[in-house]
């Protein structure tokens, strides 16, 4: 078992013909993923590394029967396509896509209160893989090995590090999930980590975080509660020089929160072990 | 990108709101001038920081001498990190009362919110802690923006009814610049409400969101070159990339913020300084990394540089070019610690190694490593 | 019994102090209509012919909790106290300002889906009336009679021409409801004569149509299909010139429904009789 | 407020529209002018109202003699009760194909629909009757406008997909309309792609809320005058009446809109044709009452006129006193019946019958009151 994605998830990719979506495709097939189809305005009725090609998601969703998208479409056009899937009646969109402007995604957070069957990964995120079976996005299947550690990140590359150490440790995973590193965003490590607490396949959870917002301090509040899940964390940024910042607004409405060593309190608290290292992972599971 | 204070206000004097007369001076001389133009000024250090005014960065002048004065003393003056490029003398406002007003992104609850006080002025930050209700606040939906009954409200619970209109029709105009400029926040503080009962900005802040710099090239243009700061960190925003300047010797490139975070953690623990936080993001690819590389190596101090790269839309054999092509068109004489995983790893190693660089396959080992290497030469 | 409103109706007054505001909030008064509370901003605090005024809906509806109101400001502001009674909680919010830009009131309409339990009459509407307990709006109570006729009109004036009558035959009214004339308004007559089927203190329904639209035609619809009522119609503009229209997009969506004939047609063939002057309902009904 | 062809192409090209070159002309030697400038052009009758071409009122000129004589032809004609008072001249284009792209308010969804058809020109209510799917339709959420993923699936619906980027770009300057000037209809028909691939406003139709005028005053100023028609009607405007013109003799003044109208069919069904529909509105006072009255008397086929209150929000005395000024004001000679109820009605009673005039009860029976004493002379 595992959250949010299977073999039998049926996958769209948006700008399934630009060089991003292209080659992703190609690694996202190779691992076993139904990708049924790709959107591209213009090219609707032709097809694309043998997958067929539609001008909008209404027509794709429509013709596949699809309930999950990937996004690989250039910034300017992400939030547009994250409301597209969306409003197509995609229940997990990944958005792949960096750079979006943070007001657009605003705006795409209130558009998707309308369509509570849409979960959002993402945007900036390297998406899901459930080892063996399927992935949405760009987190190489090599590094990872099917097993029952659920791994929820909010960096993309320490992501690949930890499962890659995880893996060569023998310790394999039932799904990695990249939810990224923006301010704002969708899914949360509290949302995922809730889905892992359902997930019979899973029984350990490794999360980690970053300096910045207050979703891990979220998270450890929720551990605090109690989990049969056996938890582990790691926080980036310990040694980051604070950011120079600008007025008080910031100030006023985060206090304290945000740092590295308030997050490692909240999970020390939660009763939740914080690696020194990402290579202390490894060690702290066992 | 932080706009200075005289660019923020000519911003939002474009969208309505009212400011002060006032004028740039890049000499004492065009100080002075503009006091004879303006009468009494406020000579005030044009930062993208703040802190100014405890720094020293705000002067009062009642004559042109005074202004000539005040204005050499700050033209130049360092203020954390930024070295003053120039001063805005601006025309002394008869205060009657402060107001704080500005919005920024909440990022906990995803969306803009807009907070307004009767207590403006300089220690807004000491009221948000002592009597956080004292600052009303408000979550306008994004799409509608706030709504005037929204506002009504807002402006009643932080106190200031009798200022009703006048407020409300500030806050509209300080909200567009959501819409208009893509602002991640915006801050009038204080709002002066003068004796004659004008509601004007006293001091502006206004950030624009870099992810939408293409929609707003006419600010870059306007401002970009403007706001002077970091010389390493002017040139990587030039080469678009993001990078912040630190104080150590050990040069760091890594992709994402997190590995890159990371990184400087571990070179930290291996008893290094990291010279900078260099990320090369999802997407790079052999440019971004010489353009990475040739920014470090601007900086004299840095004795070495490790690169810490693990691959998933980034093509480990596009780095391993980008980090020969660097090294020899830079000619680059430094240690150079590599550690690549990930996407075509195995290609990327091979071009490294047939080009005389060791890759590195754990990060821990890497940060060790570098240090080692940078501090042959100290002990 | 009644639909809407009645004794125990807690009303707030908005723009209580305007000339029209306060004129009608005596009349409300005299009727017996619980008028708890006004709002005039910047007036908070104090009282207006015995009323306490607030500032802002959300402070009168936490010191009164009142449950309706009546909105008689100025039309450049009636869409915003319309959103401001919905976002304080307010269940059923009469509009009586005529004038509104149709555009806003289509923003209004969209900003009330996210406010389900408010329900709006109007605007541009006279209000409602349960005769002999409360009333909302400006329908004169003189004209009115406790009984067991349900009332619903698009037009103000009419309304009173057939309460009138119908008072003055003995035959009495359960609530008298005025939807208002304006393309884009709240309560439809279907929605209130759906409020009537369920009331069990009416018996008979009177409708009151005009050309143009289609609300009459939907509500004959509902008929059709079965109803407890014995209803009434009548529709006033039967000889009304056809408007010098402009452009074809009205056209290509309204097709041939909106005439007099059309609306008369679709009773008629719901089996409900159809009046030919106001005079005749009375006669209809016995 | 309908503005006229070329009124709505200014303000349609004040939000990024792409028009044909035109120019106004007043009489026959402007037009040929123009001509002489622009070249071949089509000379345009300016009315608010459809048909126009099917009446004779567009007229192909390749000479300045041909637009001479097109304009003396059509300056002055009648179509559909317009006396046009000016035509438009504007540069033929070269058309490829024509497309329909229009948005109105839809009653009955309580929203704007916007409609795009790949089958523009002429006899679009035409093809909505015949193949209603050739027509793709969108209801924008009013507070987010059209978003670009909404647009693209028109577009697409309508088969025009390879024309996606230049009209997903017009249908949203179009949209503009709405925030901007409050408009309740706005059509283009024919877009027009040309042989060289512009596209471009053949036509265009807009139509501003007149409950909206307030924030538009800049429209109603530069064109308010130029609208013109029925004579009274101008002038009702001018007094801010809700007045229409019909052809009958007997005035007829009611408040509120459904009252009014079943006022005309009591009058029709009594035997008598009315002369206009004049509602006075909701909270009519004297001035208004007065105005009304005005108005009705300026025609000189009224021989009669009946006024139907029956007051709510209006006071039934000061509709009395209005009625009273008014007829003394203006010397009032022909028959008039009055039916006064609702607030104050003793009152207003009072005041009538104590100026000689016969307050009715019933409508009908002023109806049918009306009629008799409007009848006397003809017989």
């Amino acid at each position: 078992m595992s959250i949010l994605i299977d073999g039998s998830t049926r996958v769209i990719v948006q700008g399934i013909t630009g060089r991003e979506g292209s080659f992703h495709t190609e690694q996202m097939k190779e691992l076993g993923t139904k990708v049924v189809g790709g959107t591209s305005p213009g090219k609707g009725g032709t097809t694309h590394a043998g997958i067929p090609v539609f001008n909008t998601m209404a027509d794709a969703v429509k013709a596949t029967g699809a309930n999950a998208s990937g996004i690989f479409v250039p910034a300017p056009f992400a939030a547009d396509a994250i409301m597209e899937a969306a409003a197509a009646g995609i229940t997990l969109i990944v958005c792949i896509t960096e750079g979006i402007p943070i007001q657009e995604m605003i705006r795409v957070k209130d558009f998707l209160r309308g369509y509570p069957q849409a979960r959002l990964l993402g945007a900036n995120c390297p998406g899901l893989i459930t080892p063996g079976e399927a992935k949405i996005g760009i987190i190489p299947q090599r590094i990872t090995r099917p097993g029952s550690i659920g791994l929820v990140s909010r960096s993309g590359t320490l992501t690949y590090e930890v499962a890659s150490a995880l893996s060569a440790a023998g310790m394999g995973q039932s799904t990695i999930v990249g939810i990224g590193g923006d301010p704002v965003l969708g899914l949360t490590f509290r949302d995922v980590i809730e889905m892992f607490e359902k997930d019979p396949a899973t029984t350990q959870v490794v999360l980690i975080g970053e300096i910045g917002g207050s979703d891990e301090e979220h998270a450890a509040e929720l551990l605090a509660r109690g989990t049969r899940l056996k938890a582990v964390a790691f926080i980036s940024g310990r040694t980051a020089p604070e950011g120079k910042r600008m007025g008080h607004a910031g100030a006023i409405i985060s206090g304290n929160r945000g740092t590295a060593k308030s997050k490692e309190e909240a999970f020390r608290k939660a009763g939740v072990p914080v690696a020194e290292t990402t290579d202390d992972i490894v060690g702290l599971l066992r | 990108m932080k706009l200075l204070e005289y660019q923020a206000k000519e911003v939002l004097a474009s969208l309505g709101v009212a400011i002060p007369p006032g004028e740039v001076a890049r000499t004492a001389d065009e100080a002075a001038a503009a006091c004879a133009r303006l009468g009494p000024v406020a000579v005030k250090a044009q930062v993208p920081v703040g802190g100014r005014g405890k720094a020293g960065g705000i002067k009062l002048a009642r004559t042109p001498d005074d202004a000539r004065a005040a204005a050499d003393q700050i033209i130049g003056m360092d203020i954390k990190g930024f070295k003053v490029p120039l001063v805005y003398c601006e025309a002394a406002l008869e205060i009657e009362r402060e107001i704080y007003l500005g919005f920024t992104v909440d990022r906990d609850a995803r969306a803009n919110i807009l907070m307004l006080s009767a207590k403006g002025g300089m220690d807004i930050e000491q009221v948000a802690e002592e009597s956080p209700d004292s600052i009303a606040r408000l979550y306008p939906n994004p799409w509608r923006g706030p709504l005037d009954f929204e506002l009504t409200r807002l402006v009643f619970e932080a106190g200031l009814g009798e200022l009703g209109r006048p407020l409300t029709a500030l806050i509209k105009k300080l909200y567009r610049a959501i819409p208009d400029y893509d602002a991640l926040t915006a801050e009038i503080n204080p709002v002066v409400v003068t004796k004659k009962g004008e509601v004007i900005a006293g001091d502006a802040k206004l950030e624009i969101d870099d992810n939408a710099a293409w929609r707003h090239k006419d600010l870059e243009q306007r401002y970009g070159a403007l706001i002077e700061g970091d010389p390493y960190e002017v040139e990587a925003k030039k080469r678009s990339l993001t990078y912040v300047s630190l104080d150590g010797d050990i040069g760091i490139i890594g992709n994402g913020a997190g590995l890159c975070m990371s990184t400087l953690d571990l070179v930290q623990r291996a008893g290094g300084k990291p010279a900078n936080f260099c990320d090369i993001g999802g997407g790079a690819k052999a440019e971004v990394v010489e353009n990475a590389l040739a920014v470090i190596l601007m900086n004299p101090k840095v004795r070495g540089v490790v690169i810490n790269v693990f691959g998933g839309i980034t093509r480990g054999d596009e780095v391993a070019k980008g980090i020969i092509t660097a090294r020899d068109n830079l000619s680059m004489k430094l240690p150079l610690v590599v550690r690549l995983s990930g996407t075509n790893e195995e290609e990327g190693r091979e071009i490294l190694k047939r080009d005389g660089i060791e890759p590195g396959v754990n990060a821990w080992a890497a940060a060790q490593k570098i240090v080692e290497l940078t501090r042959v030469g100290i002990r």
